[in-house]
């Protein structure tokens, strides 16, 4: 492993598409009203292609990569969670959380202007805050919101009740959604939109399996700012595609085997939301030609998938590609909630087992050496019984770091400590800094 | 052979100069250490302090530079070591040396002035995991020197002191500053010394134990690092991770550089 | 496991400890205090120092200034003792005592306790003169900032004894992280080839570890204890605008002779720190004697003490 | 006399500023003592022998916190204490 390999490498052709797509997405929140259209907001983890049965000038603000976006202008965010905090919100409470609301009672919106006020709330109800961060957004700003119970237990143990309890919720959203915006509900839009999140979250898992080639064609640092597109809006056609081609281009890369770090001669995975205003850290680790092939975060929260018949991890064949037909509103929301219950992302919440035993395959699958896991105190859910997970790995023989931070709150990261933590495991794995 | 070990603390800088008294072909590799050397910086800049380190430990120990091999450098300033070798993380130079006075040891636990660490060794004395203090310093040594300043007490009488005391004072501030604000307290409270001296030294061993667990403790356990001359942590620290025995080498301080020196004659074989 | 010398090793006891500072005992030699009418004491027992100032006829006519020890009742007699053994003066002599600093209750031998917001801006207004507006103190657990009128009474303070950014203890441990003595500090600070910026964290734990890895990054001590001072300046002057910053701006304690942090702030603020020729450390004790002689005119001398220590 | 209790750490400024010259003359019975759910006012005798209202010593590190239960988070559109005081000499600096 200490031998300096060297791999061609070349900037990734869609990187400036994925930024565009990015930032029109954040416009076109804004500009909604000019022409009439609706806004909603709610997690990046909300059921998008429901909403999308009332039109096609419909908009959403997904929270999470939004405050994820602020997180990254550390003197904005610090000013949004001060704003929060004045306002009475503990500073333990979820940092996005914190930065979206302190962002709404400044009435400042990241892009510019003032911040734009959805026209309904709708959102699913995994973690603690999810609800509650709604809640709050509804009461301030006067508008109506759906929340949707997804707590139904883990996907194996899924069965018909389970389901109905879930399909149900979304008929009776739809309806709410009429009366609330006063719009006639479109099936065949929905239908589209459910097609659209399948393509999407299956392609997206299909890219991330990519990943499993040495080299790695891409690294995680740059997978943020690609899996960023579906936290967006996972059922819009223009993600789908941008998938669609990001997967060839990627299927180039392994073929013509460019990596995405040339010096690559070690790999890890790391978990939960990163320090956003620290990504350097990823660079960092480069120094050592290590590089972070992903995460179950960026892997399981926007891509769906499935074992395939040679028992490997791979994207989840969509029921189109199964032949199934889509006619009615029921048959969509029935296999849209089926869909989106298998999110990986979603297991762990029920027992922190789930996510070692996800871990530990991707370990294998991705011929990873070692796993970093961040103790993000930002964000509960995620790091939710995240010790465990580092003694499921370490007595499966995984070497594991931990190191201190939060996704959104610089105040509680220490870039020095970290950096000495990373030396101190890339020793442990056999590696020296390499000469710059 | 002579090869040379200098543990770069944020406080002290130590030297050992190691001579292999290994007979070609013998089957365990024997050393002995010829002179360690420990200092304060003071008015220098961390590379020349070095120079000075090392140059006064030669001279010490009547030898010249070309005698020596090879030096290894750890330590927060081990990128300032100009005549090192090689340098390695302070995780890696303990876990050497620490097994190189116990080879049964199988976690290492390392309190330095500013940072504290529990460090999981493998029989080859290869560190396999470890864990460091997260922000708070307060489970280092430089909390308890504060704290042992505040009390006019040295380091040694510190610990002394709070062996005298069995009880249990609690303290609640994470941040070492905001503990030493409690202490202060304290002492205006008018709490005897030697609880207060226990207090502290329970604390800091607390922290360190809460650290040392991530790795998990498996015997042996070994404690290197200035704070093993002091009685009360020792206590202390046994208390808090419930082990019969802790291992204590008698250079505690050195133990990093002698791994150095080793890890620099073993880059030789 | 052979002989191992750890020669010019320092004993713990020996060892030097560069963050004290220099403790103090002066007395006016050319007053005589028995002509004077009324004689009164201030002590104040902070969390770090000690000091005792007397005060003949509401002029100063000695101090002294020590460390404090491990009990407050103990410091506030060994700072008596200090002045009464270089002076002749018994606590018998004394008509009137103030105690203040955070262990003024603890004073056994006072007569009213002043808190040290008022015995500051007091000792102030007398080292300063009537101009005096602005005061800083930075204490050892603590930053005030206060504005006071001409009378030296105060109009608007505030004191942070929550976090250490901004205090003494914040200064001692950089000096004995970079193993400087506290008193070389302000200078080494400006012996640097460009002012590096500010260490970026507020917190004087992030700090300590920040100051670390620049040294790691090869920085020159005086480079670092330059950020650190700069960062410590930043911090006391957020706090100082908080009640407003106006001219005739005194700092008192121990950091007024910190060059490396007085001039930064004077740099932040565009206004320069009064000079005085007495030891800036004794104003809260100054005050307190003097708010002690106001007190004996307008009651008269309280009942002797027996003598203490 | 503005007499600001609080301090100011890592997440933010927190006091608690009381204008003394409009508490000397309290014209509402020191309402603040009772108006505060928590009690953290106290009457007492000033270095000026004027007797004011201060915030207790056990709060006055820690008023993020205490004063959460106050702010609109907690659904309060105005502050209990700054209320009661209709001379206006309470005012909290977040």
């Amino acid at each position: 492993m200490n031998a300096t390999a060297k791999y061609p490498t070349e900037p990734l052709k869609l990187w400036k598409k994925a930024k565009e797509l990015r930032d029109q997405y954040y416009l076109n929140y804004a500009k909604a009203k000019d022409n009439g259209g609706l806004r909603w907001s709610g997690s990046a983890w909300a059921l998008d292609a429901i909403p999308a049965g009332l039109g096609d000038d419909v908009y959403s603000l997904t929270s999470e990569p939004y405050a994820a976006s602020i997180a990254h202008d550390r003197k904005f965010a610090k000013v949004c969670m001060d704003a929060a905090e004045s306002y009475g919100f503990a500073r333990d409470l979820c940092s996005y959380m914190r930065i979206y609301w302190g962002g709404m009672h400044l009435n400042k919106y990241l892009f510019g202007g003032p911040f734009p006020k959805p026209d309904f709330i709708f959102q699913t109800q995994i973690c603690c805050s999810h609800s509650k961060w709604y809640q709050h957004v509804a009461k301030y700003e006067k508008v109506p919101d759906f929340y949707l119970d997804v707590g139904v237990g883990p996907y194996k143990t899924l069965d018909k009740d389970r389901l109905d309890f879930v399909v149900n919720q979304l008929h009776d959203s739809i309806e709410w959604m009429e009366k609330v915006t006063g719009r006639k509900y479109d099936d065949e839009k929905l239908i589209a939109a459910v097609k659209n999140e399948m393509r999407s979250t299956s392609l997206w898992a299909d890219i991330c399996a990519q990943n499993k080639a040495v080299p790695a064609p891409l690294d995680e640092k740059t997978m943020y700012s690609l899996y960023v597109l579906a936290t967006l809006q996972k059922s819009s056609k223009w993600c789908a595609d941008f998938y669609a081609e990001l997967l060839d281009e990627v299927k180039d890369r392994v073929a013509r085997g460019i990596a995405a770090v040339p010096n690559e001669r070690c790999r890890v995975i790391s978990d939960t939301q990163p320090p956003w205003g620290f990504l350097k850290v990823f660079r960092y680790l480069e120094t050592y030609g290590a590089v972070s092939v992903g995460s179950l975060y960026t892997f399981g929260l926007e891509g769906i998938w499935e074992d395939k018949p040679d028992g490997s991890w791979g994207a989840r064949t969509t029921p189109m590609d199964q032949g199934i037909e889509i006619k009615d509103r029921d048959t969509a929301l029935r296999l849209y909630a089926d869909w989106n219950l298998s999110k990986p992302q979603w297991q762990h919440f029920y027992d922190p087992q789930l996510k070692t035993e996800m871990m530990l395959r991707i370990v294998r699958e991705w011929k990873v050496n070692g796993v970093m896991l961040h103790l993000n105190r930002g964000c509960e859910g995620l790091s939710l019984g995240i010790m465990e997970n580092r003694l499921g790995l370490s007595r499966a023989g995984v070497p594991v770091m931990t190191f201190e931070g939060n996704m959104g709150d610089e105040r509680e990261f220490d870039e020095v400590r970290t950096q000495a933590r990373v030396d101190g495991f890339m020793e442990q794995l056999g590696l020296r800094k390499l000469a710059a | 052979m002579i090869t040379g070990g200098i543990d770069m603390g944020s406080r002290t800088i130590k030297v050992v100069l190691l001579e292999n008294l290994d007979v070609e072909g013998a089957p365990q590799l024997r050393y002995a250490v010829k002179k360690a050397h420990i200092m304060f910086p003071g008015e220098l800049d961390q590379d020349k302090a070095a120079e000075q380190a090392y140059a006064d430990a030669l001279a010490a120990a009547g030898l010249k530079r070309e005698d020596v091999a090879a030096v290894f450098a750890t330590g927060a300033g081990r990128k300032q070591v100009a005549f090192a070798a090689d340098a390695v993380t302070e995780m890696t130079a303990g876990a050497r040396g620490a097994s190189y006075f116990f080879p049964t040891v199988r976690t290492v636990v390392d309190v330095g002035a500013e940072e504290g660490r529990g460090i999981k060794v493998d029989a080859a004395g290869k560190p396999t995991d470890f864990a460091g203090n997260e922000k708070c310093a307060a489970g280092a040594g430089s909390f308890a020197e504060a704290m042992s300043r505040a009390l006019q007490l040295d380091l040694k009488e510190f610990g002394e002191a709070s062996l005298k005391s069995d009880r249990t004072i609690p303290m609640n501030a994470q941040c070492t500053v905001f503990a030493e604000s409690e202490v202060v307290s304290l002492i205006h409270a008018s709490t005897p010394k030697e609880d207060i001296a226990k207090a502290v030294l329970d604390a800091v061993a607390s922290r360190c134990c809460a650290m040392v667990r991530r790795v998990g403790i498996e015997t042996d356990v070994a404690l290197i690092g200035g704070m093993v001359h002091n009685v009360g942590f020792v206590r202390a620290l046994k208390a808090a991770m419930d082990v019969d025995e802790l291992k204590l080498p008698d250079m505690p301080e050195y133990v990093s550089a002698v791994g150095c020196a080793l890890l620099a004659a073993e880059s030789r074989h | 496991m052979s002989e191992i010398t750890a020669f010019n090793a320092p004993k713990s006891g020996e060892k030097k400890e560069f963050w004290r500072w220099e403790e103090s005992c002066w007395a006016d030699e050319s007053k005589d205090w028995h002509a004077a009418k009324i004689i009164t004491c201030g002590i104040d027992v902070g969390s770090v120092s000690s000091q005792c100032v007397i005060c003949a006829d509401g002029e100063l006519y000695a101090y002294n200034s020590m460390r404090t020890g491990s009990s407050s009742p103990d410091s506030a007699i060994n700072a008596f003792a200090g002045v009464s053994a270089k002076t002749g003066l018994t606590l018998g002599d004394v008509h009137f005592v103030v105690g203040t600093g955070y262990g003024r209750v603890n004073v056994p031998f006072s007569h009213k306790a002043i808190t040290e917001i008022a015995c500051h801006a007091r000792g102030a207004n007398k080292m300063g003169g009537n101009t005096v507006r602005t005061i800083l103190d930075m204490g050892g657990q603590d930053c005030k900032a206060i504005h006071c009128d001409e009378k030296g009474k105060v109009t608007n303070f505030l004191m942070n004894d929550k976090c250490a950014a901004g205090t003494g203890r914040g200064m001692e441990v950089i000096s004995d992280l970079m193993q400087i003595p506290i008193a070389e500090l302000g200078q080494r600070s400006f012996e640097v080839d460009v002012e590096p910026a500010a260490v970026s964290s507020v917190c004087v734990v992030f700090a300590k570890s920040e100051a670390l890895a620049m040294l790691k990054a090869g920085y020159t001590k005086n480079k670092v204890v330059a950020a650190y001072c700069q960062a410590m300046a930043e911090r006391v002057v957020s706090l100082l605008e908080r009640i407003g910053v106006e001219e005739g701006f005194f700092i008192t304690g121990g950091i007024a002779k910190n060059p490396g942090v007085v001039k930064r702030i004077e740099r932040l603020l565009g206004i320069r720190a009064m000079e005085t020729k007495i030891d800036s450390q004794i104003a809260g004790a100054f005050g307190a004697a003097l708010f002690a002689h106001t007190l004996v005119l307008k009651q008269g001398p309280a009942k002797p003490l027996a003598a203490a220590a | 006399m503005i007499a600001n209790y609080g301090y100011k750490d890592g997440s933010g400024e927190y006091y608690i500023s009381i204008d003394t010259d409009k508490c000397i003359q309290c014209e509402v019975g020191r309402a603040c003592l009772t108006a505060c759910p928590k009690s953290m006012f106290e009457a007492m005798v000033d270095d000026y022998d004027d007797e004011v209202v201060w915030i207790k010593a056990q709060f006055r590190k820690s008023l993020a916190y205490d004063c959460a239960d106050c702010k609109p988070a907690a659904g309060h559109t105005r502050l209990p204490c700054t209320s009661a005081c209709t001379p206006g000499a309470i005012r909290h600096s977040w």
